[in-house]
């Protein structure tokens, strides 16, 4: 036979070969190892463009598929796929999902920076951060500092410091996470907007009542007079009360317990869509409460 | 990315600098550290990368419905695979001394993510015109970034362009920029610069 | 000993000297995409390790019998089907596309394995092995094993390509490793804006890799030492 | 951590893969394995002679420079096994009358960061080197790969090889001696055992083929 010919055959075959032995190993693998998953996170995985960038921040196009099949992650941070990818899981999971409501960021902290006492003049870096390690700054260990960092990260100006003290606006607010990470004192958390104002506590102060008396006006003294009334759905846990996003609160009247706070530390936060609306009974966003996709350790 | 479906123009344009894959996807970084220590071997990579994405956007773009989902990914690197060893092979033949100089990189072109994430984000989807133009625009976005580092590289570290003596003979070399950690320095550097003048370009269309 | 001891060069040559990332360039994506975490960065490598060891075992077996010029398997095919005996037989022209295959595979294969029988395992560090397809520090390492049995003095046993593999897997690992502790700490200063994120991860780089170059030389040292204990 | 997840419960059964035919699955890789299989087996028949050619030519083309630039000249390509089970090879310069006109012969030896290699012409009587050519190395920028530089490398011509060349790092007092590349004193020392070895290579050749 002529040498082309045979070089032609030789490539060719082993290709094939290797080819066939391949598919076959895998094709008896994937039937063999079958772990079962969860098909939307498969049906998600293959949408992803499969290669494996790490771009998004994930290690590897399965790991972001659960994580946002979990709600842990949008589905826009895949670079390669772009919008239309992030259009197709959206539709995938929509489908799927049901109703979730949005997270929006809240300030557990309502002390402005006359309200914190015990304060000592402080000529280092302006940030939080710096701010933070600097010992006996001011009286509260647990409250907003005020150095802005949290608006520093927000690309949505949706966070302004007002008398010392970070002000979320929560019709700006997307729900990013930026400011949350942000925080020193981790006074920042993400809360599920179920209903259209929702009841927040604005204190961090894990310490007893008289101690947090010598540090704020308006902290947390730890009654418990807020969790008669609420049906359980506020607890005190490290003399501090905790709201249970998880609970529905309806049919719950909670602005009794906001009325017994003897300080300022349970306010309503609400999205304010109507604004001339007064204040009072809040309406309720109808949704179904069994597909609440919870991620963090509510503070309350 | 431009909403609905871009004409190739656009997908053109996009590739140069709004969607540069170096500076602003950040893919494909092996290459752009590894052969920018002068511009010739830069050049000559870019190209090499531009003839393999445009072989693999036109293949793809060409069988893109016999593709299927859970298979496309081998298809594509097999395509590629393919394309990089004609590549390697043509510069053999051809520019045997560039060859010699790029070694093991033109081989890995194959795992070049850029090349990978346009056959999945634009080949295995647009129509060939589309295709075509994506793979010219996203070439000439790679070329121009991996010139600008194999330019300041050479410059600075060898006071020469193109192996020709352009600084001073009393320019003292920074010899730093030619080894591997220039690499890393000059293209953080350039990184900042190029989103420093894009935050710049940003306030003052905002504030227009 | 001379075999030990040049297996040796080879391990510290790919583990520190000419180290992947911060010589070669290598495996950069992951470098600076998976490196915000300790713990991540660790799997990362851990993950490397274990399929760069794998993917050179295959692609030497696969390389020294079927792909290297006159290799045995091909030679007998050749010969087989009626070849010019006068002409060596070379198909190292296939090397990248079935390295690219073993590659893709194996790293499946593996991923399944671990998935189905370890999966405390899998948890950990197995997530980490689908984003290994596009890594190219495997592929080098194919590609290096492939020069050295190209012809020439002395071709590549199976232990020089596992020195040389594993050596830059463990060599991925700890510039991984030592980059993301460097990140968690960068989280808490002040970056200017522009550079935040990717820039100062790569100026950062530059200024590890300055540092390993102070690793060159090193095994030539330890080679001359265990050679002169040897001979006392 | 309160996860409420109703996505994946622990105890849902998922369904295994359908058993398909995986071939005729795949039969689009498997064809594409063929087609570039044989378009890679083209481009291998077609260029293969011209990449060889070029590897070729890249050391033939100094081979002549090596030995003094004669103007007419053939080369004969030998090879030989060394004491220490290396097979190297080597070229044997010789005029139109095939009288010899020097020998060329491959070196390397490990340097500061990589394997340098070298080419080395020498005189018939391989009693005098003629030139050295630095083929491969990755020595600093800077500093070690001054090797390669003509000043380094032309201290080399005319050196007797009657006693090994050793390097000092001040002005050479004798023929014998080379001054090393400043900074670069192991890159220096690794060219000069290189080209000992090669000259030791060469005469171990020569006793055994005394013709």
């Amino acid at each position: 036979m002529d040498n082309t010919l045979i070089t032609i055959l030789l490539a060719a075959g082993i290709l094939l070969v290797i080819a066939v032995l391949m598919a076959l190993i895998l094709g008896w693998a994937n039937i063999a190892f079958h772990v079962p998953t969860d098909p939307k996170i498969t049906a998600v995985t293959e949408i992803l463009p499969g290669a494996n960038c790490g771009g998004c921040g994930f290690v590897g196009c399965a790991e972001y598929a659960e994580a946002v099949v979990k709600g842990k992650a949008p589905a826009t941070l895949c670079g390669p796929g772009g919008q239309d990818t992030a259009n197709k899981i959206a539709e995938t999971l929509g489908l799927s999902l049901g109703e979730t409501w949005p997270f929006k960021a809240v300030v557990h902290c309502a002390a402005t920076r006359e309200q914190r006492l015990k304060q000592t003049p402080y000529y280092g870096e302006q940030t939080c951060a710096a701010a933070n390690l600097v010992p006996g700054i001011q009286g509260c260990v647990y409250g907003c500092l005020g150095y802005g960092d949290c608006q520093d990260v927000c690309e949505y100006g949706a966070i302004d410091m007002v008398d010392g003290l970070a002000v979320i606006d929560v019709d700006k607010c997307t729900g990013c996470r930026a400011c949350e990470k942000a925080c020193p004192r981790g006074i920042i958390t993400m809360i599920p907007f179920k209903t259209e104002e929702v009841l927040v506590v604005t204190c961090s102060n894990k310490d007893k009542g008289v101690l947090v008396k010598d540090v704020c006006t308006v902290g947390c003294i730890g009654c418990s007079a807020c969790t008669k009334p609420s049906d359980g759905l506020i607890e005190m846990i490290n003399d501090l009360p905790v709201v249970n996003y998880d609970k529905d609160s309806s049919g719950i009247d909670l602005h009794k317990s906001v009325e017994k706070c003897p300080r300022e530390s349970l306010v309503f936060i609400g999205l304010h869509k109507d604004k001339k609306k007064p204040k009072g009974e809040p309406e309720r966003i109808e949704a179904n409460f069994a597909t609440t996709i919870d991620q963090t350790e509510w503070r309350g | 990315m431009a909403s609905s479906s871009p004409s190739p123009a656009e997908r053109f344009i996009a590739g140069i600098l709004p969607e540069n894959p170096i500076y602003r996807q950040m893919l494909g970084m092996c290459p752009t550290l590894a052969v920018t220590n002068s511009l010739k071997p830069a050049l000559t990579m870019a190209i090499a990368t531009t003839f393999v994405l445009l072989c693999a956007n036109i293949s793809i773009s060409l069988i893109r419905p016999l593709l299927k989902p859970h298979l496309r990914i081998l298809v594509f690197t097999l395509t590629i695979a393919a394309f990089v060893t004609i590549a390697d092979r043509l510069l053999a033949a051809y520019l045997y001394e560039m060859s010699k100089q790029l070694g093991p990189y033109v081989p890995l072109i194959i795992v070049n993510c850029i090349i990978i994430s346009r056959c999945e984000a634009c080949a295995s989807k647009q129509p060939l015109p589309h295709a075509i133009a994506d793979a010219i625009g996203m070439g000439i976005g790679f070329t121009l970034a991996l010139a600008s580092l194999g330019f300041v590289r050479e410059l600075l570290g060898m006071g020469s362009l193109f192996g020709h003596q352009v600084l001073p003979s009393s320019w003292p070399n920074w010899g730093i920029l030619v080894l591997p950690p220039g690499a890393f320095l000059t293209l953080g550097a350039l990184l900042g610069a190029v989103n420093a003048w894009t935050a710049r370009r940003k306030a003052r269309q905002l504030s227009n | 000993m001379d075999t030990i001891i040049s297996l040796f060069l080879i391990f510290i040559g790919a583990a520190l000297i000419n180290n992947f990332v911060l010589h070669y360039f290598v495996g950069i994506c992951p470098f600076i995409g998976v490196s915000r975490r300790v713990d991540m960065a660790f799997g990362m490598g851990c993950a490397v390790t274990f399929v760069i060891a794998i993917a050179a075992t295959l692609s030497w077996t696969l390389t020294f019998y079927i792909l290297r010029p006159d290799a045995p398997l091909s030679a007998w095919l050749w010969k087989a089907l009626g070849g010019n005996p006068g002409i060596t037989v070379d198909l190292s022209i296939l090397s990248y596309i079935a390295y690219i295959f073993v590659i893709a595979s194996s790293v499946q294969f593996v991923e399944m394995y671990v998935k189905k029988f370890f999966p405390a395992l899998h948890r950990s560090f197995g997530i980490f092995l689908p984003l290994i397809t596009t890594n190219c520090a495997i592929l080098f390492a194919c590609l290096e094993i492939m020069k050295n049995l190209q012809g020439g003095d002395q071709l590549w046993g199976l232990h020089h390509a596992l020195a040389l593999s594993v050596g830059g897997g463990i060599g991925f690992t700890i510039a991984i490793v030592i980059m993301a502790g460097l990140r968690e700490e960068l989280e808490l200063c002040d970056v200017p804006k522009a550079l935040k994120g990717p820039g100062i991860a790569l100026l950062v780089a530059g200024i590890l890799a300055m540092a390993f170059m102070g690793f060159t030389g090193v095994d030539r040292g330890v080679a001359d030492a265990i050679r002169t204990l040897t001979h006392n | 951590m309160s996860t409420v997840s109703t996505i994946t419960e622990p105890g849902q059964e998922y369904p295994a893969p359908a058993r398909k035919n995986l071939l005729l699955d795949a039969w689009l890789v498997l064809f594409l394995a063929i087609t570039f299989g044989t378009a890679l087996a083209f481009v291998h028949v077609k260029l293969s002679p011209i990449v060889q050619a070029n590897i070729r030519n890249e050391t033939l083309s100094l081979v002549p420079v090596l030995v003094g630039s004669p103007e007419e000249f053939d080369i004969q390509e030998l090879s030989q096994v060394t004491p220490s089970g290396e097979s190297l090879s080597f070229f044997h310069v010789t005029d139109k009358e095939a009288k010899g006109l020097g020998w060329v012969i491959t070196a390397s030896s490990i340097g500061f960061a990589d394997r340098i290699q070298l080419l080395v012409g020498l005189d018939e009587s391989a009693s005098q080197i003629l030139g050295i050519r630095v083929v491969d190395q990755k020595e600093t920028p800077g500093l070690g790969n001054l090797i390669s530089d003509p000043e380094f490398r032309d201290q080399f011509e005319g050196a007797p090889t009657a006693k090994p060349l050793s390097i000092v790092k001040s002005a050479p007092a004798e023929d014998h001696q080379i001054r090393a590349v400043t900074g670069a004193t192991i890159s220096s020392v690794t060219v000069a055992n290189a080209v000992n070895q090669a000259v030791l290579n060469l005469k171990y050749y020569l006793e055994s083929n005394p013709s």
